[in-house]
């Protein structure tokens, strides 16, 4: 059973249990008003409209599940933090869970916050800005399967592979942000958010280029573009097993593309104020910041599918399980590194991205090319 | 001595100081807890140095005001007080709000009675609240607790209104460091003693018949106090110097001489002038500010 | 990009403290800088000549939050020099263990800035704790936490808290220890390495020519400590060696004062050690003579000089100030121009400016 | 980016240092005597490697280059205004790192007219204390390439370390 198909059952099962009520409101009825209800009760009882139903649920279900990993991300790396710098962490609120509700605390205060736009911003783009930012992180999300029945897909077959190339989509959604980060800084109208927006927008199309050479790797080596091709692929031996570099190159670029602590670059702190994120306030600058650690999130989500095997492991855990507990792991890795390391300078950036990481990236692809025809895989 | 410098290997691109993290990590989080304290239910430790709000001991006061003279922000103020043991006293307030902690008031006060404590959390939500008043302050056992640091000595100090000039306390001293200074328009001598090379024998106590001279401890006094010059040829003899003197360090004496012939050919009271005992002034300058003749000068000091 | 001018300041995360660097931009590229300073001048020059000779000493603890004590024991050093005051050797002992206390207390809090500077956080929390171990030792002694108005005209305040000498030699023990670490830490890094070598370099004749005092004087491989070179106080009987580093870049000014703190823990076991017994503390006359005093110290920041006029009453006539920073800021442009935006946090954050000692 | 700098040796004040060797202060006021005679009116040696000299406004400039040039007196330290009844004097001190001298260069104006050379070309690190000076002093520097207020707003109307200062709104 799929997550389709639960879905598909639970609003069947919601449809009838209604339709019920209304059938017989509509047999007490006159005779006119009752056909109305009964058709009304035939069209939602319909194949077309409960499978409808079913997508948008397993959406819903998809992104409660991301927005809980994001508050674990939030929480587990302040945690982490704290703890690496000799201190407590969020502690007080939600103390008897380790401080979990200190994000929802600081959640509610983002909402409550007033919202000002600068006078002299470009309101519609100062306003699009987030809205793109969010919204391509979430189509991003919404390819990702975490297990191998657990995806957002349309049909009850067990053995479908669900949206064909969902991992070429995923790419394409995930490299819309650095689009919304320029036109944030632009339209912020300041000249912080400017060159953050412009760092942002070079550092992520250097690494964009080495990214998708690696990832190009692994679709070589699955023979797919899909992450369920993928990840079936990789049921005997894991991708970072003989594409180590490839891994190594591809989490350095995820920490790149999610903008994290080497390479926060456009919105480092001491030099940029907060980079383009300057003007934002309240909700808005919460969006940015909740989408930064759902990035955090989908990333960590890609190299677990891509590198890491996917949902597969001992089998006393289920899939989502397991795909969630190996996000976490690579997350964490990230967080450690970017609490370890001081933040490098614009050039030196774009020098580790095309002197470092490209040739990296190639020489992934090589090795790829050379197992394929060999014919390990 | 110059320095190699040291370039990091290809471990330090990440490795190296992510172990080091790793340690701390493991410090903190396994093997112990982190080095925070978490303020309102933990406290730091402070020592008994440390400077916080006031407090007054007000039998030690003697109401000088020398810890306002020298404090730099002029947060301190005198009140008048009917105190049921002490009768009328004049006690010092501190505002809380200006005070910047420099500790200047404990350190120039004669008689070690204002002290700090460890007590710092002074915030309030009103400005008037921060303004502490002596009986606020007022903590008579604070400062037998308190380990006192400048040292003190038994000296004897004179009682003029006693005295006879007999000159018996000048003989006795082994060290010689009683002189008998003559009062001018009086007639009498005073003993001056040199406290700076005074020994606590304490044979002039012994002594002396009146029993004017008497052993009191003294603390050591840090600062050069300004000393008050007295002009007699301004002098009314009215006393008010007397009566502000916080140390009774001023007495009135009689000027035999100066009696006024009544109308019935009677000696009337003779004239009074004020005699200086500087070895118990503190320097606080009251008497000069008492004075309204100017028969008293003392430079530096503000009226 | 067209060149354009950005002014970092005065609410900046760079600037610790409120001064204002205007820098034009080409892209990212500097081209031209400009310092300004004076939003936190209190005017401290003018307030001193209100207050009496001893009243001056909280006010010149307001100098520089970094090491306050090192700017009142200058003006102690300057007002004994006008008065012709002796001190007792125990309090000269105490008072050099104490500045060199507060120096480390002071790099330390320039390593916790610089580092959060070039965005390690973690630099700001490992090196704001173990200053904490000073900090507690300075308030045993004195009895504040900032501002310690310790120093007096003619000694010291207090005498040493019992158990002084044990607690400073096991500080200066735990300090060379993790120093260690903060060695490894940061050196170890090459990202760090990447941020400092070749960054803001200042040529050994520019340094000297434009007066820039201190560790970036000494990192630019001028050997020039006051400390050893015009011996104040009871240097000469230490042993210790001033730090240099022919580079002149942000990475030498780092390694001398990584080295100075190793050198001012020798200093502190020696001056503890040395220590004699007796007398800290000596009345200072009240009223200073008609003439002029000169005090020169080696700052935590570098060269701090009060020049005192004194006319025969108990209030200093006019007392002037030379405030290391306020002269080597003024030769940011020569160190910014070259290089790229990200640099201005690592060359300003490697000069430890202290704005409250700048504008006086 | 600019290039590395050289290592140099550590101590680099060699070529002056064989000028002036022994009891360095007697030499110093005796090369500032013979240079200038006319117009070094005073001199005391203060303690161990300090020296006061007094000269007269007009040669400040050409004695500072002298120093700085001839003398090897690299480091300006501080330059200081002092208010008096009758004068201003600027105080000049002035630094040698290779000797471990120092010189208090004291030079003074009448009131009606505060203004002395700037020293700016001599040592860059002159230009802001000379602002600073002015600034609070009032103190006009000739030849200074920027003489304008630092520390305190461009149109505040006061030089508030005058002693006749009591207070702007």
């Amino acid at each position: 059973m799929n997550l389709f198909d639960f879905c598909y059952g639970l609003i069947h099962w919601l449809v009838d249990l209604i339709n019920n009520i209304w059938y017989r409101l509509g047999d007490w009825l006159p005779w006119w008003f009752g056909d109305f209800f009964t058709g009304v009760g035939d069209f939602a009882r319909s194949h077309g409209h409960i499978a409808v139903m079913a997508i948008l649920l397993e959406v819903l279900i998809i992104i409660i599940i991301a927005l809980i990993n994001v508050l674990n991300f939030i929480w587990l790396d302040r945690k982490f933090m704290g703890r690496m710098f000799d201190f407590y962490g969020p502690y007080y609120v939600g103390y008897r869970i380790g401080g979990w509700l200190q994000n929802l605390a600081d959640g509610i205060k983002l909402f409550v916050k007033e919202i000002i736009t600068p006078a002299k911003a470009d309101k519609l783009g100062f306003l699009l800005a987030p809205i793109i930012y969010v919204g391509s992180s979430f189509l991003a999300l919404a390819t990702i399967p975490l297990g191998r029945q657990f995806y957002i897909g349309t049909n009850a077959d067990p053995l479908s592979t669900g949206v064909e190339a969902s991992a070429l989509i995923a790419f394409a959604f995930f490299a819309i942000a650095p689009f919304s980060i320029l036109i944030a800084g632009w339209s912020s109208n300041n000249k912080y958010t400017l060159i953050g927006g412009m760092r942002s927008a070079a550092q992520m199309m250097s690494y964009e280029i080495p990214m998708l050479l690696t990832v190009a790797s692994v679709f070589l080596m699955a023979g797919s573009f899909g992450f369920m091709g993928i990840v079936d692929a990789q049921h005997d031996i894991w991708f970072g097993i003989p594409l180590f570099i490839g891994l190594v190159t591809f989490i350095i670029c995820l920490a790149a593309e999610v903008e994290i602590q080497p390479f926060d670059l456009p919105e480092a702190e001491a030099e940029l104020v907060e980079g383009w994120t300057t003007e934002y306030c309240g909700m808005r600058f919460g969006l940015f910041m909740m989408t930064g650690y759902l990035r955090g999130y989908i990333g960590g989500a890609l190299a677990t599918a891509l590198f890491l095997g996917g949902w597969h492991g001992p089998a006393f855990l289920p899939d989502p399980i397991w795909f969630l507990i190996k996000a976490y792991i690579v997350f964490v890795l990230i967080e450690w590194a970017r609490w370890s390391l001081p933040r490098v300078r614009v050039d030196q950036i774009l020098n580790i991205g095309w002197k470092r990481l490209l040739p990296m990236a190639i020489l992934n692809l090589m090795i790829a090319v050379l197992l394929k025809t060999a014919g390990w895989f | 001595m110059a320095q190699k410098r040291k370039i990091p290997g290809s471990g330090g691109i990440v490795i190296r100081p992510m172990i080091r993290t790793g340690k701390q990590f493991v410090n903190s989080f396994i093997k112990g807890k982190p080095n925070t304290i978490l303020y309102p239910y933990q406290i730091l430790d402070l020592p008994p140095t440390y400077r916080g709000k006031h407090t007054l001991d007000f039998n030690r006061c003697i109401g000088c005001g020398n810890c306002i003279q020298i404090c730099p922000n002029d947060c301190m103020w005198m009140e008048k007080l009917e105190d049921p043991e002490l009768g009328k006293i004049e006690r010092p307030g501190v505002d809380m709000g200006r005070c910047l902690f420099c500790g200047l008031c404990v350190e120039v006060c004669p008689t070690v009675a204002i002290h700090h404590t460890v007590e710092f959390e002074l915030a309030d939500y009103k400005r008037d609240k921060l303004r502490y008043g002596p009986k606020e302050l007022r903590d008579d056992k604070f400062a037998d607790k308190f380990k006192e640091e400048r040292t003190k000595q038994r000296l004897p100090v004179l009682d003029m209104s006693k005295c006879t000039s007999c000159e018996k306390c000048a003989g006795a001293c082994p060290e010689m460091v009683i002189a008998m200074m003559p009062i001018e328009n009086v007639g009498r001598s005073k003993p001056e003693i040199n406290l700076a090379k005074c020994t606590s024998c304490e044979k002039c106590v012994i002594v002396c018949p009146e029993k004017a001279l008497e052993m009191k401890e003294i603390y050591e006094s840090y600062f050069e106090m300004p000393e008050p010059k007295f002009l007699l040829k301004d002098c009314t003899g009215c006393g008010a110097c007397a009566k502000a003197c916080p140390a009774d360090a001023i007495y009135m004496l009689e000027m035999p001489g100066t009696e006024k012939i009544l109308k019935d050919g009677k000696k009337g009271k003779p004239k009074k002038r004020a005699v200086f005992v500087l070895e118990k002034c503190v320097g606080c300058g009251k008497c000069f500010r008492a004075c309204k003749f100017e028969a008293i000068e003392m430079p530096g000091v503000r009226k | 990009m067209a060149e354009m001018w950005i002014n970092m300041g005065p609410q900046h995360p760079m600037t610790h403290g409120l001064w204002n660097l205007r820098v034009k931009v080409d892209g990212e590229t500097i081209v031209d800088a400009q310092p300004e300073v004076g939003y936190l001048h209190r005017g401290i020059e003018k307030l001193v000549e209100g207050r009496t000779y001893t009243q001056v000493i909280p006010i010149t603890d307001r100098l520089c939050y970094g090491s306050s004590l090192t700017w009142s024991h200058l003006y102690c050093l300057t007002a004994e020099n006008l008065m012709g005051v002796e001190v007792p050797p125990r309090a000269e002992y105490i008072r050099v263990a104490a500045i060199e206390m507060q120096r480390i207390a002071s790099h330390l809090m320039w390593l916790a800035a610089y580092s959060t500077d070039l965005g390690l956080m973690l630099g700001f929390l490992y090196t704001m704790r173990d200053r904490e171990v000073f900090i507690d030792i300075l308030q045993a002694l004195s009895g504040s936490r900032l501002t310690y108005n310790y120093p007096r005209i003619g000694g010291v305040a207090h005498d040493v808290p019992p158990n002084f000498e044990r607690d400073t030699l096991r500080a200066c023990n735990y300090m060379e220890k993790k120093l260690k670490e903060y060695e490894d830490l940061f050196e170890g890094s090459k990202v760090f390495m990447m941020r400092n070598v070749d960054v803001g370099l200042l040529k050994k004749e520019d340094a000297m020519n434009l007066g820039v005092t201190g560790p970036p004087l000494r990192a630019s491989g001028v050997k020039y400590d006051l400390r050893k070179d015009m011996p104040y106080s009871v240097y000469p009987e230490l042993d210790f060696e001033p730090v240099t580093h022919p580079d002149g870049d942000c990475y030498a000014r780092y390694r001398v004062r990584m080295d100075e703190m190793y050198e001012s823990c020798k200093i502190i076991r020696q001056a503890v050690q040395k220590m004699p017994k007796g007398k800290w503390r000596v009345v200072a006359p009240r009223n200073g003579p008609v003439g002029t005093g000169l005090g020169r110290v080696e700052d935590p920041r570098g060269e701090g000089v009060m020049y005192i006029v004194g006319d025969g009453t108990d209030r200093p006539y006019r007392l002037k100030i030379r405030s290391p920073i306020f002269v080597t800021v003024s030769a940011a442009p020569k160190m910014l121009i070259g290089y790229k935006m990200a640099d201005v946090v690592a060359i300003m954050g490697g000069l430890d400016m202290c704005i409250g000692e700048t504008d006086r | 980016m600019a290039e590395r700098g050289k290592s140099v040796p550590a101590q680099g004040m060699d070529k002056t240092l064989s000028r002036v060797d022994d009891v360095p202060e007697e030499k110093l006021i005796r090369a500032l005597l013979d240079n200038f005679p006319n117009t070094v009116t005073d001199f005391k040696k203060l303690g161990k490697g300090v020296v006061r000299a007094s000269i007269e406004r007009r040669d400040i400039h050409k004695a500072c280059l002298f120093l700085k040039d001839s003398l090897g007196f690299e480091h300006l330290s501080m330059i200081s205004a002092v208010e008096y009844d009758n004068r201003f004097e600027i105080v000049y001190h002035v630094a040698s790192w290779g000797h471990n001298l120092l010189l208090e260069l004291i030079t003074t104006t009448p009131k009606d007219d505060p203004s002395v050379d700037s020293v700016s070309s001599v040592w860059g690190g002159a230009d802001w204390q000379e602002r600073e000076s002015y600034d609070l002093m009032g103190i006009k520097f000739n030849n200074h390439p920027k003489l304008e207020r630092i520390l305190l707003p461009q149109d505040y109307l006061y030089h508030p370390l005058r002693k006749d200062f009591k207070g702007g709104d």
